[in-house]
């Protein structure tokens, strides 16, 4: 895919939060959410995002929709760098103004996405002026009356002169979708969007993102902790999915080729952690594989590659450099673990005993 | 550590800034300071002229002015003798202005101190009872008591006091705060003339105080109440006590702690009116007598020491405060 | 249940346009902004108390001034209430009629109270609001500056004020007399604007690319109007607290009468205060206070309600009332 | 009022036997009945899945094991517990001293939100010692115990221990919690929604640590979910509830592979899951029933596609269409229900 076409691409990322500028920062006090990470988003894609919290999933789609602003590495749209825009020296082609219009977010709390003390109507008239000033009050109802029952909110005008806590979860999850649909981005970051529905709204909320995604042409970042979630979203729309772990992405594919063979042993710990039905499929229910329940802490991760500490088939080889991710198959199916390297001296390093 | 440093810090710039506050008040007096002094020089003293040089050294020793030297350097010694405690001279009681206020400041401090710690522990404990007993006719009445309470101003309180109480059915007495002929000792008597004297203007601030104290501390407790680690504690088979007291008390006085630094603040300003009503011989009666008597040496310095006082409880209020709520996290977000 | 509003059609199809009349619309925007208020104020027992008196109070303060003469000296001396023909709250020892008295204070404590209680609010909600959203260095110095006015002790600083500047204008008087009191307001105000910054709904304006003071005016405000409302009714009785209390020590002279001086006129008239029967003299001026402070006080109790979208819901005609079982 | 001998779904030693309970509400639109006579038994050391959506008033039945319903709701029918040594107890008539007793040493429950569990003023191991010293336990030897408790959940004792509620991360503060409703070494744990705030990984972590506490202390687990699969491998036996009240109950394995209820096959079928093809994942359509007025007959009439004329009048028994007792549902069409709706999950050829 040729440069300009990305919708988002970042280039080697990192953001580190300094604690408070205070007399007594120690220099380890340093959390290094992002460190180090590609990634190229293109047009009505869908790219997953797959990590436990505190893993800068969320930062990472912050810092893609142009709100958070990176410590190193390039955030650009469509080949135009967000910031340099922002910040208004070079000639950027694209306005910010309109680089800002097209990336969006739907939150994860039903509850705190909408403004509690104003209708429904109001909160989706605040897009509609903002992106087409010309139209009249009753025209902009009509648009908002057709969404909404475009979500299968019906009767349209009952809902449009709801408050936020007449409405149910989903109902309100479906408002949020459309006030960032209405913006017609090119990006939507999908910050945990389903987790907080209940397991039966959930793929009813998957299915209206993916259905609306043709209509506005909009890509979708879903970020969520849930393998099962978020395998179910990419895999029907055919995306990618990337697995992080402590500021890195450990492993990063198409959804089925991820699936079928991950080669990563986190993502074989999230595939553990996933939820089976299947009672006959191969069932280990042996405990936690990994040897350590808790994420280390951000502050100061482990030296070498982050997860060695938790990793069941760590070795000493594994202390040393922090493995650069190496291309698997035919080029898309990145990892960065040294099991996928078969002659990689790490195979004859000694188990790590903790 | 870095907030008790800045707090800290804080107090110190209030002081300052207060103390430059009153000399640019001083300066700006309607017809400038110098002839205001030879004004009142006049009227109390011998009357006679008053040269220019003898002024100067007058302005210099009553009110740390230095007339003629460039006004920063005014400026600076006038800081620097308020800070080594020279708070110039009082004319119209012709002594200084430091030894006025050590003489007064105790009895200010004692009617101040016990009103405070009054109005707060009859507040929370009505509060938390108030809260106990939601929706009671027990609540609402205190609810309506307590509003009606507050919206009286303590000196509307202390008038109807001294009206009813000392003169028309002569119990207490009217003003002062001992009885004349007793002179300062620890003996019994000495002490209950005291506190006999003292018992209406307490009463007026505790009265019309309590009321607000009592409605915050409500509101808090059922907030509280309606938590679930109450409930979790309820079913862990904690005793009722134990929770009503660690649990819903402790964490429902905890907002009030802004509400105990304001009050600080304005009872002290309020014992202005209060010491005048009852004659009492504190800071404020002192600060209204120099007031009538346009003896600004006087009013700048009770109102700096005043507010020195002001700025040392909230400080300590402010330090105490981290210790008891261990959330306290004084980060501020990155900025928009 | 809602009347659905029949002017309006639902959209599904452009060209079907009927004459959607702006009235509809208006009449839709004065129902939820207007009328519903209305509804909640008269709905709960304490607000529409505390309205009646103060709406009483501006009703005297505004027509009564001009039906009842200006008080003179002259009518019979200490009378009681009822007492005298023509004086029905009766007479001080000047023989000034009490109640007009009372009642020609009232104008010049009205403005006095406006003046302060709008300075105060609005100086505490711009400070808040700014230093609470920005964050960040400004938040720091604007702290800093709102902890240093909080802590300096209010009556003193007025005095002092007062007696250099000698203000009269009842306005300057009122912003003079809430001097410090946006301190205690602003501070609530920042630390409330702090929670609701890191809100999503805010977030998301943001990123929708809405302007600072869009966010400011539609997402912040309406939720901190009832703390605004509260602050509003507080700075005013610390006001009139003040001004009487000034008043009644003599340091406040203006030409206009005030319920302070009355005060102080029953209280130090020579033998009035020994007897029983001046007792009515006293009382008076005290009443007039404290009725108005209470009236301000059962006000604001009812102020979150207002600003309560459930509540609001509730009443007002054109939102739709079903609303999901809660679990 | 005469025990029924025939325990419910042949269980043989039960620990709770629980009869006609509900939980009536009376709110200004009329009175709600949260919990509408439930009748089931939960045998000694099992795990008990109980799964229903938001709203079905699983969390009442939670709170009804301890005879802790919050007010205004009013508890009635009858709940037996049979302690491990000593007679049965009716928790419902137990006086509120007894019942003191009861809680937390022989039943414990660990709630949704750790978050909100603890006094936020208070350290960790304070709650600890509060609760050692409300049970009258010796102190010192209680906390060892906590340590040990800790340790067992990965856990540093002292760091844990020492530290307030807001300085613990999620997964901490629930094994915490965990711990702190061990610590009196209860008979039975009551957990409702233990995990829900958690990421998936910590999920089935803290999952596979109940499951090994369980089995080394012979404990006996209500664990009460929205998350059908998340309890599927870890429950013995799973009852479905549904407008507040059980439809269908059974062991885990047969609810799986072959429910009788056309809710719980819904359940199964809109449950996003790893190996099941995306295509048939199907939400359930409707809105979840309101406690005031919950249909006549059939409770999921309205939103069931085999529902007729027979459903809507009468309210269907417990019954099996295959005779074994152990796996019952409440619905009058249970061989047209495994029939004509299929479970997504028999199609699915094993793919490793």
């Amino acid at each position: 895919m040729s440069e300009t076409d990305h919708v988002v691409s970042l280039d080697d990322v990192r953001v580190h939060f300094e604690p408070e500028s205070g007399l007594f920062a120690r220099d380890d006090d340093v959390v290094k959410a992002v460190d180090g990470i590609s990634l190229d988003i293109g047009e009505n894609d869908v790219v997953a995002l797959v990590g436990e919290s505190g893993c800068g999933k969320s930062t990472l789609g912050k810092t893609a929709i142009g709100t958070q602003r990176p410590t190193e590495g390039s955030v650009s749209y469509r080949g135009q760098d967000i910031w340099e825009a922002r910040d208004g020296d070079s000639d950027a082609e694209i306005p910010y103004e309109t680089i800002r219009r097209s990336l969006q977010i739907i939150h994860q709390d039903p509850g705190a996405s909408l403004n509690p003390n104003k209708t429904v109507l109001h909160s989706l008239m605040v897009p509609l002026k903002l992106t087409e000033p010309d139209l009249n009050t009753f025209d902009r109802r009509d648009r908002v009356h057709e969404m909404l029952s475009r979500v299968g909110m019906e009767p349209p005008k009952d809902y449009a002169n709801r408050y936020p806590h007449q409405l149910s979860g989903g109902e309100r999850q479906r408002v949020a979708l459309i006030r960032a649909l209405l913006m017609n981005p090119d990006l939507i970051f999908a910050d945990e969007a389903v987790s907080a529905l209940d397991v039966s709204l959930r793929i009813d909320m998957m299915d209206l993102m993916l259905e609306l995604q043709d209509q506005f042409n909009t890509s979708f970042l879903f970020v969520s902790h849930n393998l099962s979630n978020a395998s179910y979203i990419t895999g029907k729309a055919d995306g990618r999915i990337g697995v992080m772990y402590l500021g890195e992405l450990v492993e990063l594919g198409p959804i089925d080729e991820v699936i079928q063979n991950p080669q990563h042993p986190y993502t074989k710990a999230l595939m553990w952690a996933a939820p089976n039905l299947n009672p006959d499929a191969a069932e280990d229910t042996t405990g936690t594989p990994l040897r350590k329940i808790d994420v280390p802490d951000p502050r100061n991760p482990p030296a070498g590659c982050r997860f060695h500490t938790r990793c069941p088939n760590a070795r000493e080889a594994c202390k040393q450099t922090p493995p650069e991710t190496d291309v698997d198959a035919d080029g898309d199916h990145k990892v960065a673990c040294y099991r996928a390297i078969d002659d990689h001296e790490y195979w004859d390093s000694p188990e790590l005993s903790d | 550590m870095r907030y008790i440093v800045r707090r800290v810090g804080q107090a110190v710039i209030t002081i300052l800034s207060v103390i430059v506050l009153t000399f640019l008040l001083v300066r700006s007096l309607p017809g400038g300071p110098m002839d205001y002094l030879r004004a009142q020089l006049m009227q109390n003293r011998t009357g006679r002229q008053v040269s220019m040089a003898e002024l100067q050294s007058l302005a210099r020793e009553y009110m740390n002015l230095h007339p003629g030297e460039p006004i920063w350097v005014q400026l600076y010694y006038y800081v620097s003798s308020f800070l080594q405690g020279d708070l110039g001279q009082s004319i119209w009681f012709g002594e200084p202005v430091s030894s006025i206020i050590v003489k007064a400041a105790p009895w200010t401090l004692f009617l101040l101190t016990t009103s405070i710690i009054l109005t707060f522990g009859i507040g929370i404990v009505l509060g938390a009872v108030m809260a106990y007993k939601e929706g009671s006719w027990f609540d609402t009445s205190s609810t309506v008591v307590s509003m009606f309470l507050n919206s009286v101003p303590y000196f509307v309180a202390a008038l109807l006091f001294v009206y009813v109480i000392s003169i028309q059915f002569s119990m207490l007495p009217q003003s002062g705060n001992v009885a004349p002929g007793l002179e300062a000792s620890f003996s019994l008597t000495y002490i209950g003339s005291i506190l006999e004297h003292a018992i209406l203007p307490i009463a007026s601030l505790v009265v019309t105080g309590f009321g607000g104290i009592a409605l915050g501390m409500r509101g808090n407790a059922v907030k509280e109440i309606g938590e679930e680690y109450i409930r979790v504690a309820h079913l862990r088979g904690i005793s009722s006590r134990r929770i009503a007291i660690r649990y819903v008390g402790r964490n429902a006085v905890l907002p009030l702690y802004t509400q105990f630094m304001i009050s600080i603040g304005f009872m002290f300003g309020g014992s202005v009116i209060l010491e005048q009503i009852f004659a009492y011989p504190g800071l404020g009666n002192y600060l209204l007598t120099g007031i009538t008597a346009r003896d600004y040496p006087l009013m700048m310095g009770i109102f700096i020491i005043i507010t020195a006082a002001v700025v040392l409880c909230i400080l300590f209020a402010d330090l105490t405060y981290s210790k008891i709520d261990p959330r306290v996290s004084t980060g501020s977000g990155e900025s928009y | 249940m809602s009347e659905t509003n029949e002017t309006f059609t639902s959209g599904s199809s452009t060209e079907q346009q009927t004459a959607r009349s702006r009235r509809s619309l208006y009449r839709e925007r004065l129902d939820r902004y207007v009328l519903t208020p209305l509804r909640v104020i008269w709905n709960d027992w304490r607000t529409r108390l505390g309205t009646l008196i103060i709406l009483f109070y501006i009703l005297v303060g505004t027509v009564g001034v001009h039906y009842i003469s200006e008080p003179q000296i002259g009518g019979p001396r200490l009378a009681g209430i009822f007492e005298a023909p023509g004086y029905p709250l009766g007479t001080n020892n000047l023989g000034e009629g009490l109640m007009s008295s009372l009642v020609h204070a009232t104008p010049p404590m009205l403005k006095m109270i406006t003046a302060g209680a709008v300075f105060a609010t609005g100086i505490a909600v711009a400070l808040g609001t700014v230093s609470g959203y920005k964050g960040g260095r400004v938040d720091t110095v604007l702290s800093t500056l709102i902890d240093i006015a909080m802590t300096v002790p209010g009556l003193p600083l007025i005095i002092l004020l007062v007696v250099t500047f000698q203000p009269t204008n009842p306005f300057v008087i009122g912003i003079v007399l809430s001097i410090n009191s946006w301190a205690g307001l602003a501070r609530n105000i920042r630390s409330q604007v702090l929670e609701l910054r890191d809100n999503s709904y805010i977030e998301a304006s943001r990123i929708m690319g809405r302007s600072t003071g869009g966010i400011v005016y539609d997402d912040i405000l309406p939720n901190i109007m009832p703390f605004v409302l509260i602050s509003f009714v507080n700075t005013a009785r610390a006001v009139i607290f003040g001004s009487v209390g000034l008043y009644y020590l003599g340091i406040l002279q203006t030409p206009e009468n005030n319920w302070g001086i009355m005060l102080n006129n029953a209280y130090s008239a020579g033998g009035a205060l020994y007897s029983w029967d001046s007792l009515y003299w006293i009382v008076l001026p005290m009443a007039t206070i404290v009725l108005l402070s209470f009236g301000l006080v059962l006000f604001s109790q009812g102020t979150e309600r207002l600003f309560n979208p459930r509540i609001r819901a509730r009443h007002a005609e054109t939102i739709d009332e079903t609303s999901p079982m809660e679990e | 009022m005469q025990a029924e001998t025939k325990h419910k779904f042949d269980v043989d030693d039960p620990i709770f036997e629980v009869r006609n309970a509900s939980v009536t509400f009376d709110m200004e639109r009329g009175e709600s009945k949260v919990m509408d006579s439930i009748d089931i038994d939960v045998d000694r050391g099992e795990i008990l899945g109980v799964v229903g959506e938001s709203g079905s008033g699983k969390s009442m039945f939670a709170s009804a094991l301890l005879d802790a319903v919050p007010k205004p709701g009013v508890l009635s029918g009858e709940i037996q517990y049979y302690p491990e040594d000593g007679e049965p107890v009716d928790l419902l008539d137990q006086s509120e001293s007894e019942i003191k007793e009861i809680r937390w040493e022989e039943i414990s429950m660990v709630f949704q939100g750790a978050m909100s569990s603890f006094n936020p003023t208070m350290t960790i191991g304070d709650h600890f010692e509060e609760t050692l010293q409300a049970h009258g336990r010796d102190i010192s030897e209680g906390m060892e115990y906590a340590d040990e408790l800790l340790s067992e959940l990965y856990l540093e004792a002292d760091q844990v221990l020492g530290s307030y509620p807001h300085e613990l991360s999620g997964g901490m503060k629930q094994r915490a919690l965990l711990a702190l409703s061990l610590l009196l070494e209860p008979e039975v744990l009551v957990m409702d929604e233990p995990t829900a705030a958690l990421d998936l990984l910590m999920q089935r972590s803290i999952i596979e640590l109940i499951r090994d506490i369980g089995e080394e202390r012979d404990l006996t687990i209500v664990f009460i979910t929205h998350d059908l699969p998340l309890v599927a491998n870890l429950a013995d036996r799973i009852g479905v509830l549904y407008a507040f009240e059980f439809v269908e109950v059974g062991p885990a394995y047969d609810i799986l592979t072959d429910s009788k209820h056309p809710y719980t096959r819904a359940l199964l079928n809109s449950t996003p899951n790893l190996d099941t093809p995306r295509e048939e994942m199907r939400p359930i359509e409707g809105k979840s029933p309101d406690p005031v007025n919950v249909p006549a007959g059939c409770s999921y009439h309205p939103r069931c596609p085999l529902s007729d004329e027979n459903c809507v009048q009468n309210d269907p028994p417990f019954q099996s269409d295959d005779g074994d007792t152990d796996h019952q549902a409440k619905c009058h069409y249970i061989e047209q229900t495994r029939r004509e709706i299929p479970l997504n999950l028999q199609e699915v050829e094993y793919s490793e």
